[in-house]
């Protein structure tokens, strides 16, 4: 039987794959580096987010509940870091 | 066809490609940068194949590590700038090359096909052993590479000191003694900084809890050890500290702690349990553990020590 | 051959043999500097005395001392097994080292002044790792744990290669590095490939257990192909000669005279201690070929050298090549088989002492008149007595004449071949012999002229007796009696149905 | 066609395009990438060899999996030390080559 709680995994889900489906779009259809690390970064984020929270309620314990958030909170931090780190290194290479 | 095994082979193809990018790459970069994705690649087809220490391993070394020492390389290499461009091989050599390779690909494949139908196996023989007098320990690769085969990993140790010792070889007389070279010569943009002081502790705190773990899920002291050294080399990066001397000794004594610690219990193994390399039953989980906490000690310092590269002869 | 997984008396000594250097890399390792070289050299005497141990006990059991590590046997733990050809070999492995350290001291020594110095840190720490590799290649008794010795032994090797820094010696270093990561991964993959077959890497228990399937032949085949990769046979020898003439003297000894025999003795562990169950007449019979190819092709190239040292290298590569022709004369367990296993194993011998010595006197001989060009080499005979002696001993023993190990060896062979019916490989070996004695005599005849030659430095008549001592164990081989030949059988499993 | 019958087979081709590589790139840099592909081969053999050895109740065999860990530590140390000699090689010369007959031909011409 689906209960609210699936659907609402099943709901987070999804949006969180075609936030991953839209970045990757992105990736191969934008015309230059910086908004291609635009599109991967923010979706990327927010995709992992999305399909992380659609997880929480499917998680046996609360310590693996607290295993995902700390996965995105790194991906986030990874993520953001690295981005700033590659639009710094375009920058310099189109001087 | 189910969806898992679409998703299998789609993984497989998907591997096969970033190898042959790998290897067709013009560019010596762009190959380094396929290689490092080929390796996170490969960790899923290891989580496939109901390996997830292996999976970690890959993840963590061969994605990970190496892919810093292939970069670094690359980099180091660019900025020497005088690496002449070799001739390309002519087509009937790359022919007799592709075929040999094709032969040799072929032979394996089949081999592989050819294994027999009931495959022998040590699994019921491991984790019997693991649970009863053996080791205590419920991650059976755990026990296999602490107990059953703990010569192995001893000697594997010391095959990355002796790595070490190779590595610091190449450098120059003069340099003897010093620091390797800074990961990075220029000053660290801010990000790279602000990641590695908030990463580092979470890491180091991840890297222990992998180690603690390996007795009974997977980890290890290989897969923890890894990640302290990753850690090491980020805040290497972001130049929070720098690369030790290579006659530092408290360096030395890391490295080689988790082999001494091994040789040590493995001669007192005689003693207490009548065989080198034997543990006292009671104690074995403890002796195991402790072995391991110095071996996670020794290859965090290792692989950062090997990708930094000789002792460096600039200033600094 | 059931009780081979249980340990037996005296089985002890075999961890100690690894154990010892080991510990020795460790120690060498934290305070570095003087320690290292003390550690290396303080340890000598103590291997030597293991090695020797385990020979009485091997002699005395008649047949081979086993140590199951950790008490747990195979399959699921890992053997260790000494027999006559590894406790002979584990004492030559002594010998040598113990050789190399003696002469390396004054290079390697710890300059004044300085806490501690790169090449002679690297030099000490490498020699030890080298010996250990070397010791549980000779021991070990399980497929994977050899894979890990064989990466030790190159780990080791390498840097021994460019310890002097050159950029030629440096490009020498990085090929043998390939072309030794490229045998042991295809060496690994055959492991993989009989544990998949079998369930086991414990020799005697795969023995038992291995059928002539394509599976087995892959993995054979895989298998051999990366030793003899690692082993430099013709034609996958290119890496060998500028790696073993750039390396400083008394790690040429030790890379030409031991770390290649590493590698050769495990495809004999693999062909007669693991497969002997398999018909492998052909791949006998292709081994034979590619030896005696390596025996001419060697010896020709060593002819063209213009270095001292480069034609000792390729003489290396041409009886690396008499070692192969041990797979078609000692086949299978006809009365003939016996004499061919016992003259590989004298070659093997023959050759590791007379090639060390042979380096020694190289080095010896560079440092004395400061360069190793051949066409330079006039009247260097007479200053230089001791170290000539030497080299002619060794060449006499590289030639196959009496009396010598050397000749034992290719004696031994002549007969084997003859016996067998095989009087085809009588061809390479009459050869290489006359070959041998050419290179040999492009050093000796311009040596032993009239013309006059000045010493930059005159050779440490210590380090000429080190070379001379071993050329003397190569020539004393040959006066080995009937006991020696029948302690090398202990432990050689004969193929079952016959005497 | 199972997982591990893939995977073996992804294995062998890994193993075929490393050795290609390996013999074809003169720059030894590209020859190391090649080598650790051939690496990664042989380790999924191991890997399935490993998944095959699955027996009642158990999912995978212990000890193939143990051992590629150990391969891996000694692949990735053989990566970095061929480093090393690859950067310095650089460093010394302006030509990065293994080619042995270029050192020998000009060491005999030499008087060293």
């Amino acid at each position: 039987m689906i209960t609210l709680l699936d659907l609402f995994s099943i709901a987070a889900i999804s949006a969180g794959t075609f936030f991953f489906f839209a970045g990757t779009v992105g990736l191969l259809r934008f015309p230059d580096s910086l908004t291609r690390l635009h599109a991967l970064a923010k979706a990327d984020n927010l995709g992992l987010g999305l399909v992380a929270l659609g997880l929480l309620p499917r998680a046996d314990s609360a310590l693996s509940a607290l295993k995902l958030i700390v996965i995105w909170v790194l991906v986030l931090l990874s993520g953001a870091s690295s981005a700033q780190l590659i639009g710094r290194a375009l920058r310099r290479g189109r001087k | 066809m189910s969806l898992l095994a679409f998703l299998d082979i789609l993984l497989a193809l998907l591997v096969v490609a970033v190898a042959v990018w790998t290897i067709v790459a013009r560019d010596l970069f762009a190959a380094v940068v396929g290689y490092v994705a080929y390796g996170l690649l490969l960790a899923f087809v290891w989580i496939r194949l109901y390996a997830p220490d292996v999976a970690l391993t890959e993840a963590a070394v061969g994605g990970g590590v190496t892919g810093v020492l292939l970069i670094t390389a690359g980099k180091r290499l660019g900025a020497l700038k005088n690496v002449a461009p070799e001739a390309q091989p002519g087509f009937a050599f790359r022919l007799l090359a592709g075929a040999l390779a094709a032969l040799v690909a072929g032979a394996i494949g089949a081999a592989i096909l050819m294994l027999p139908e009931q495959p022998p196996s040590l699994a019921p023989e491991a984790a019997a052993a693991a649970s009863t007098a053996g080791a205590g320990l419920g991650n059976p690769i755990t026990a296999v590479l602490m107990s059953y085969r703990s010569f192995d990993t001893m000697l594997e140790k010391i095959v990355l000191i002796l790595a070490v010792v190779g590595v610091w070889s190449v450098g120059s007389d003069k340099a003897w003694g010093g620091a390797p070279a800074p990961f990075r010569q220029s000053k660290p943009y801010a990000p790279m900084v602000f990641l590695a002081q908030m990463l580092a502790p979470i890491g180091v705190l991840i890297g222990i809890h992998m180690f603690w773990t390996g007795a009974n899920a997977p980890g290890g002291a290989f897969q923890g050890g890894a990640l302290l050294a990753a850690m090491w080399m980020v805040i290497m990066m972001a130049r929070l500290v720098e690369p030790p001397r290579v006659d530092a000794q408290w360096l030395r004594l890391a490295l080689v702690a988790g082999p001494a610690v091994f040789l040590i219990s493995g001669i007192a193994g005689e003693v207490a349990a009548g065989s080198f390399f034997a543990y006292p039953p009671s104690l074995a989980k403890p002796i195991i553990l402790l072995i391991e906490a110095f071996m996670l000690l020794s290859i965090a310092a290792a692989l950062p020590m090997l990708v930094a590269g000789p002792p460096n002869e600039g200033p600094g | 051959m059931a009780d081979l997984g249980t340990t037996t008396p005296g089985g002890y000594l075999l961890v100690l043999a690894i154990l010892l250097p080991l510990a020795g890399i460790i120690l060498s390792f934290i305070p570095g500097g003087r320690s290292a070289e003390r550690v290396a050299l303080w340890s000598t005497p103590f291997g030597f005395a293991l090695a020797s141990a385990i020979a009485v006990d091997v002699g005395r059991a008649g047949k081979p001392v086993v140590y199951a590590i950790g008490g747990l046997p195979p399959p699921l733990g890992i053997a260790l097994r000494a027999d006559g050809i590894a406790a002979v070999m584990l004492i030559a492995a002594a010998v040598i080292v113990t050789a190399a350290a003696l002469y390396a001291r004054a290079k390697f020594a710890t300059p004044e002044g300085v806490r501690e110095s790169r090449s002679s840190l690297t030099f000490w720490i490498m020699l030890q790792a080298i010996w250990a590799a070397l010791t549980i290649i000779f021991v070990g008794g399980d497929l994977f744990n050899l894979y890990v010795a064989l990466e030790l032994l190159t780990f080791a090797a390498v840097p021994l290669v460019c310890i002097d820094g050159r950029a030629e010696t440096l490009a020498a270093a990085l090929r043998y590095l390939l072309f030794a990561l490229l045998g042991s991964i295809c060496y690994l993959l055959g492991v993989a490939l009989f544990y998949g077959a079998h369930g086991t890497l414990d020799m005697p228990l795969l023995a038992q257990r291995v059928q002539a399937t394509p599976v087995v032949w892959t993995a054979a085949a895989l298998m051999t192909a990366g030793l003899l990769a690692k082993t430099a046979l013709f034609p996958v020898h290119l890496w060998l000669p500028p790696a073993h003439a750039n390396a400083p003297a008394a790690a040429s000894a030790v890379l030409s005279g031991l770390v290649v025999k590493g590698s050769f003795f495990l495809t004999l562990r693999l062909w007669f201690y693991v497969l002997p169950a398999l018909p492998a007449d052909r791949i006998a019979a292709v081994l034979g070929w590619l030896g005696s190819a390596a025996v001419i092709a060697g010896s020709i190239l060593a002819l063209r050298q213009a270095r001292l040292k480069l034609l000792i290298a390729y003489s290396t590569v041409a009886q690396i090549g008499y070692l192969f022709l041990i797979f078609p004369l000692a086949a299978g367990s006809q009365p003939w088989s016996a004499i061919g296993w016992s003259a590989g194993l004298m070659q093997v011998l023959a050759h590791a002492f007379a090639k060390a010595a042979m380096f020694f006197s190289a080095g010896l001989l560079a440092e004395a008149l400061g360069h190793d060009q051949i066409a330079r080499l006039g009247g260097a005979a007479r200053v230089l007595p001791l170290t000539f002696l030497t080299i002619a001993l060794g060449g006499l023993s590289l030639m196959g004449l009496p009396p010598s190990g050397g000749f034992s060896a290719k004696w031994l062979m002549l007969q084997a071949s003859i016996a067998s019916g095989q009087w085809l490989w009588s061809l390479p070996i009459l050869a290489g012999s006359l070959l041998a004695a050419g290179y040999v005599y492009r050093i000796l005849a311009p040596a032993l002229s009239d013309s006059q030659v000045s010493l930059e430095l005159p050779p440490k008549r210590s380090h000429e007796a080190i070379a001379l001592a071993l050329t003397i164990v190569a020539i004393a081989l040959g006066f080995a009696p009937q006991t020696f030949f029948d302690f090398l059988e202990i432990g050689r499993p004969v193929p079952a149905g016959l005497p | 066609m199972t997982p591990s019958v893939l995977a073996g087979l992804v294995g062998a081709a890994l193993v075929g395009l490393g050795l290609y590589g390996l013999i074809l790139h003169p720059h030894p840099l590209r020859k190391l990438l090649a080598f650790n592909l051939i690496g990664s081969g042989v380790f999924l053999v191991f890997g399935i060899v490993a998944r095959r050895g699955a027996a009642v109740g158990f999912r995978f065999d212990p000890v193939p999996q143990a051992m590629v860990i150990t391969g891996i530590v000694v692949a990735f140390a053989a990566s970095a030390l061929a480093v090393a000699l690859i950067l310095r090689l650089s460093a010394e010369t302006s030509r990065v080559t293994l080619d042995p007959e270029a050192w020998t031909r000009r060491n005999g011409e030499d008087a060293e």
